[in-house]
């Protein structure tokens, strides 16, 4: 490679655009570094909150960086970017937090753990910055190698590996979905860039492409885990180590999310979606048809765990809605700031949710409805934090989770989209349902006599619970906070 | 700080300093709220003193910005945190307001366990409600208006009943479906222009064309009737009613079905007249339809808390009725109708929930001629059923006076199914009163109840001036109501005038040229 | 002559790969895989793609199929009493009604989309003399304009050892590896 | 060769056809995993006859965008191999099964 090439590569700009890229790689390599040189075990953690920060520092300076692609055209940078990697960071965060002494037979893991945390991280940023499908497929593949792997990280108990080969099986089935999906796309447009392709009007509509783009948004729907493909998650969120659930649970999903508004055209210079507007009735029915399907499935279930996953599934419906109001939004960046709110708020609430299970379950055990009765008389300050995150993943006001809903049925009451919108908030009267029944039992019902296990005092867990509460509130409060910085 | 800021934050003080005590010191948490809402109690009055009838305007208006969202074209709606009061919301603060120290000098007898949480619950509650009442920005309303499904959801579920989970999940689901269809309604109005202000939307809202008018105005009125609750949507309400501790009893009948018939008034009539003219056929006999329902009802009910619940029913299709008939006398009557509502039926749940706390039973049946032991507590019971089925010189009357006047005037034959309710809802309550307090005193456990304490009576005392107050004095209260009233039924009537002529669009103000952009 | 190699080609990709899916014995498997790639090779060579089909055989048969026999014979797959049951049946039921649904949509729909390709009119030019992937020109591109991913893929790889290592590593016990194996 | 583009991409829907329902019908984990092997190669031919299909369009100045996607691929491919045969291993240690049909732990 010549000087010049690299010059013209690397730029101060690119290298702002891409810190937190950077940051992340060099982080993970240092991280496995320590576990290898005698003597630093102990930086190992120190080591991940400094990449965290660094990756941190280098996105709000992003906020400054100018906008446009980079690397010649595979990497997109906006302030929309340096927002999803705030959030992905923040979802590695609270997952990392919560499951400090989570894992006991594998904790001589735990560095191959972080490494494998923040290399995924890498590809979630990756994933939100491509500029074309290549560089999305590598971003896709660096997130979900390594989440294969944390998933089934438990590997001496059969549901974990069970999980991680579930996950592995599907999201390879996806990939291998979304790799044909964008061979017949780039077969349709002679390009893999996704800002060439936004200019191409009526080449997107030939049969070709629309195949390959319905087989690639096919392929996102498995990582968002959106009806029809959402059958996977309540087995995987159940099998997986519950620190790395929160992560799937908020970070897989964001990323997700932001790819698809790179291809609804809200990360491109030409703001016009790649996807034919055609799709947005079906995107649109299909949003709802997945808070219906995640909110029954969640209905019926026992087990906290797997409500949450089928909770996810909910969310990730409403998230879609706002996709499917991109078409016809009059707010030409409406979608991703609705989403970018929810999935902040959200990263907060499912994070908080998750990751107080984690910690319940460190030591009694699977926790069921039945087990969380009397929650408010035995530990009072965790059931706050749980009703909280419980009536803020309902929608209800003054928490995070009202101001993200009502901005993503903004979009769809932008987009004409008046009767989802109606289906839509009706749906979260369902999802009530399940989410007061937590409430229910942990305020409501006297303690069982079966489940008394005692919450061993986890530091880092307690203070991970309380800041992802008060920030939930705060967002409530203050939606100003994170609004003005997207505005 | 302002008073009005002060009505919706001190609530929220005293149950953040409440939270802080330790679990043990009952005494200071009770003492730490009833001091709190005897503040708000005095803040809240004066602010009503001091209020001017005479003038249509909002007054106190506290207007700080709080946020922005975007809403299309790049443009965005600030939405600020705006309070302020006017003829239509006055009284209701009023009412708030006095209720807050009287509810919490009423736990005393029934809330032992977890003082703690109850009393942060009914300060949090306490903020919500007025904050509804105060809210002058359409976003703030509804936030405020959500956030009173919780506290109330925590009472009945923690302090209630037997069968109060089912009651506290079905009371939280069925408002909150009406809730969240208003939330697109909320943002569909936002969007179409551009403003968040009430009192910009109330002057822009009719330049809408009028099928949009008509769905908004029936997504607000959804979450409205269902808050009253209004007919075919009242089932909720005699199941929460039967379940809740007394306390949470009176604050429901008291202020928050109120809510629902001040949210008619202040956005579905105010700002949708047109719409609101079309639909008040509708509304009334739904209103009349109510009364006679509840009355009925009420009439089939062995327990008596269950009874004053479905009079409740009954009560609230008057004040329904009255605010549709869109008459100077039937608004008038349904704005007083609905204070008398919260006085006379919060002073029988009190009662009710007394008794109960003495003889654990509500079944009326187990009791009968307990005026002989209990004198006090007949006395009082008698004064506030008489004040509910309307006596003369009692408040209740002057209300559904106005309102049946009101009624006849714009629609006789539905007003005429409603006089009914009249005869009906003085058999029932009085047939109730006979049952339990005259009568022989057949059931020993009866012979051993000690008549009300000091702090009962005392708790009392201020409703039962009120109610005579109003009914001998009705002036001083509907003259601070007067001018928005005069000036509301005037816009009615211009609508009116308008529909009639056939050019249904613009009738007070075209759109804003210059929309309310940051 | 090319075109002959091409259709006869494509017909051994086919068959192979029904034979993968049809296989009762994993190495029977392997060895129909590797017969797809090899005539995939071929293709690709024929289309003018010189460096494709060297790494076709390359990495696909040199390394990942060795790497699955590797397994194959580790966990000792390839013993008849472990063969999964391969007959008529397992075309049967709902199961393979989904299978064929879905494989069949997304059959039907990409022929769709390839028969609505237009071929281009006229003559069609001539293929580049070298190739379309020449070494040179594929290497300065991978350096340059798609350098981002490569780097990524880097870190990807690291990644994948990593989690290769945490999945695979023996316990502290002895494997117990050998039991399944021998106690059916 | 003059074989018309949609031949080619007639084989590779194909093969992806044959490999998605492998993937479906099979129960034995590692034939699963050859046949999303056999998906990603449909893919690259894929890649490989669009590369091909605009090399000619344009007049014979070659598309890089196919083959260097194809490479990836290929790497990737590898990749996915390591790691699914490593959770196979993980899988046999805990169960002393590679069968799809022997992992349903998970179920509702």
């Amino acid at each position: 490679m010549s000087p010049q090439l690299l010059q013209q590569l690397f730029t101060a700009d690119a290298l702002w655009a891409l810190a937190p890229l950077i940051a992340l790689c060099l982080g993970a390599m240092l991280v496995l570094l320590s576990d290898i040189l005698p003597g630093t075990a102990g930086l190992r953690r120190p080591l991940f909150l400094l990449t965290i920060a660094a990756a941190a520092y280098g996105a709000v300076h992003g906020f400054g960086a100018p906008e446009g692609t980079y690397m010649m055209g595979s990497f997109h940078h906006s302030h929309a970017l340096s927002a999803w990697t705030v959030i992905f960071l923040l979802s590695g965060l609270i997952a990392f937090e919560f499951g400090q002494r989570y894992y006991k037979e594998e904790a001589r893991f735990l560095a191959e753990h972080d490494v494998l945390m923040l290399t995924s991280l890498a590809g979630m940023v990756m994933m939100a910055g491509a500029a074309d499908l290549l560089a999305f497929f590598i971003g896709l593949e660096t997130l979900s190698v390594p989440l294969y792997t944390l998933a089934g990280f438990r590997r001496a108990r059969s549901d974990s590996v069970e999980a991680g080969l579930k996950y592995f099986m599907l999201g390879a089935f996806a990939a291998a979905m979304f790799l044909y999906g964008a061979a017949l796309v780039y077969a349709a447009t002679g390009t893999i860039s996704i800002e060439d392709m936004s200019g191409m009007g009526s080449t997107l509509t030939e049969p070709l492409a629309l195949a390959g783009f319905a087989l690639i948004v096919g392929s996102l729907f498995f990582k968002i885990s959106v009806f029809p493909f959402h059958l996977w998650v309540p087995d995987v969120y159940q099998g997986a180590p519950t620190p790395v659930t929160a992560f799937m649970a908020t970070g897989t999903k964001a990323a997700g999310f932001a790819f698809l508004l790179t291809l609804m055209g809200q990360n491109l210079a030409s703001g016009k979606p790649v996807l034919p507007e055609s799709a947005a009735w079906i995107v649109g029915w299909i949003a709802v048809i997945t808070m219906a399907a995640g909110n029954l499935g969640a209905l019926v279930q026992t087990d906290l765990k797997r409500m949450l996953a089928y909770s996810g599934v909910a969310h990730a419906g409403t998230m879609l809605l706002a996709i499917a109001a991109g078409w016809h939004d009059t707010e030409p960046h409406g979608a991703q700031t609705a989403l970018l709110f929810y999935m902040a708020a959200y990263v907060f609430t499912a994070g908080g949710a998750f990751g107080l299970l984690a910690w319940m379950e460190s030591e009694g055990g699977e926790v069921t409805i039945e087990s969380l009765k009397g929650l408010s008389a035995r530990r009072p300050m965790l059931a706050a934090a749980m009703a909280v995150f419980m009536l803020s993943l309902g929608g209800i006001p003054p928490l995070g989770g009202f101001w993200g809903k009502y901005l993503v049925f903004s979009c769809a009451v932008r987009a004409d989209m008046i009767p989802l919108a109606v289906i839509g908030v009706l749906m979260s009267v369902i999802a009530l349902g399940y989410y007061l029944k937590v409430i229910v039992a942990m305020y409501m019902q006297p303690q069982t006599q079966s489940h008394s296990a005692g919450i061993s005092p986890r530091l880092a867990a307690a203070v991970a619970t309380g800041v992802c509460a008060l920030v939930v509130v705060a967002l409530g409060m203050l939606p100003s906070w994170v609004l003005e910085r997207l505005g | 700080m302002d008073s009005l800021t002060l009505l919706v934050f001190l609530p929220l003080l005293g149950a953040l300093v409440v939270a802080f005590t330790p679990r043990e010191a009952v005494a200071l948490q009770r003492g730490i709220t009833l001091a709190t809402l005897l503040a708000v109690c005095f803040i809240g009055l004066q602010v009503c003193l001091d209020f001017d009838g005479s003038s249509a305007a909002y007054q106190h208006v506290v207007d700080i910005p709080w946020f922005a969202l975007p809403s299309g074209g790049g443009s965005s709606v600030p939405v600020h945190f705006r309070l302020g009061i006017d003829g239509l919301s006055v009284l209701m603060i009023g009412l708030t307001a006095l209720l807050g120290p009287i509810v919490m000098l009423s736990t005393w007898g029934h809330i032992t366990t977890r003082v703690k949480e109850f009393m942060v619950w009914l300060l949090i509650m306490q903020s919500g409600m007025l904050g509804v009442f105060l809210a002058l920005d359409l976003v703030l309303f509804y936030v405020f208006w959500e956030i009173t499904l919780v506290p109330l959801y925590f009472m009945l579920g923690i302090w209630g009943g037997e069968r109060r989970l089912y009651a506290t999940i079905k009371f939280f689901l069925y408002t909150l479906a009406g809730s969240l269809v208003m939330m697109v309604g909320v943002i569909l109005l936002i969007y179409q222009l551009k403003t968040a202000d009430v009192a910009k939307l109330t002057e822009y809202a009719s330049s809408l064309d009028s099928t949009r008018q008509t769905w908004i105005f029936w997504a607000f009125a959804l979450a409205f009737l269902i808050k009253v609750p209004a007919m075919p949507f009242h089932t909720w309400l005699p199941d929460a009613h039967t379940e809740a501790p007394t306390s949470g009893s009176v604050i429901l009948a008291g202020v928050l079905l109120k809510m629902g018939t001040y949210g008619l008034l202040r956005f579905c009539i105010a700002m949708f007249p047109a719409a609101a003219i079309q639909a008040a056929p509708i509304m009334m006999v739904l209103g009349a339809a109510g009364i006679v329902y509840g009355a009925f009802l009420a009439m089939a009910q062995f327990d008596v808390k269950r009874l004053v619940a479905c009079s409740s029913v009954s009560h609230l299709g008057y004040v329904l009725m009255g605010l549709f008939a869109f008459t100077q006398a039937g608004l008038r009557g349904g704005v007083l109708q609905m204070v008398n509502h919260g006085l006379s039926t919060g002073l029988l749940f009190l009662l009710i929930g007394m008794i109960y706390e003495r003889r654990h039973t509500r079944m009326l049946d187990q009791y009968g001629g307990i005026a002989s032991v209990m004198p006090l507590f007949a006395l009082f019971f008698t004064l506030a059923v008489l004040s509910s089925v309307g006596l003369p010189g009692l408040n209740g009357f002057v209300g559904e006076y106005l309102i049946l006047l009101g009624s006849f005037q714009s629609q006789p034959w539905i007003a005429g199914v409603a006089v009914t309710g009249v005869i009906f809802g003085a058999i029932y309550l009085l047939m109730a009163t006979r049952k339990l307090l005259y009568g022989p005193l057949v059931h020993a456990e009866n012979k051993r109840l000690s008549d009300l304490n000091l702090r009962e009576v005392g708790l009392m005392v201020p409703i039962v001036v009120l109610c005579f107050w109003i009914g001998f004095a009705p002036n001083t209260f509907l003259s601070r109501t007067d001018a928005s009233i005069d000036a509301l039924v005037k816009r009615m009537q211009e609508t009116r005038v308008a529909l009639a002529a056939g050019a249904h669009a613009p009738s007070t103000a075209a759109l804003p040229t210059e929309p309310d952009r940051r | 002559m090319a075109n002959l190699i091409f259709y006869l080609m494509a017909a051994l990709a086919v068959v192979a790969a029904l034979g993968v899916v049809a296989a009762r014995n994993p190495i029977m498997s392997i060895l129909a895989l590797l017969g797809s790639f090899f005539a995939l090779a071929a293709i690709y060579l024929v289309s003018g793609f010189q460096t494709l089909a060297a790494l076709q055989i390359l990495v696909y048969a040199g390394a990942i199929l060795v790497l699955f026999l590797f397994v194959i014979m580790l966990l000792n797959l390839a013993n008849e009493t472990k063969l999964e049951r391969i007959d008529l049946a397992m075309f049967h039921g709902r199961k393979a009604v989904w299978t064929f649904l879905i494989a069949g949509a997304l059959l039907g729909i990409s022929a769709f989309a390839a028969l609505a390709i237009v071929p281009a009119a006229g003559d069609a030019p001539a293929l580049p003399e070298r190739g379309i992937d020449e070494l040179q020109p594929l290497a300065d591109a991978m350096f340059s304009r798609y350098l981002l991913p490569f780097e990524l893929v880097s870190v990807l790889l690291l990644a994948t050892a990593v989690a290769v290592l945490v999945l695979a590593k023996r316990n502290r016990g002895p494997l117990n590896l050998d039991q399944g194996g021998e106690s059916t | 060769m003059s074989v018309p583009p949609s031949h080619i991409f007639l084989l590779a829907a194909l093969l992806f056809a044959i490999g998605a329902a492998g993937f479906f019908l099979r129960r034995n984990v590692i034939v699963v995993l050859m046949c999303i092997e056999l998906m990603l190669n449909a893919a690259n031919l894929t890649f490989l006859a669009a590369s091909r299909m605009h090399t000619l369009a344009h007049g014979a100045r070659p598309d890089l965008q196919g083959p260097i996607f194809a490479i990836f691929v290929i790497v990737i491919a590898a990749v996915e191999a390591a790691v699914g045969l490593a959770l196979v291993i993980a899988l046999y240690r805990n169960k002393q099964t590679v069968s799809l049909d022997d992992v349903a732990d998970l179920k509702d």
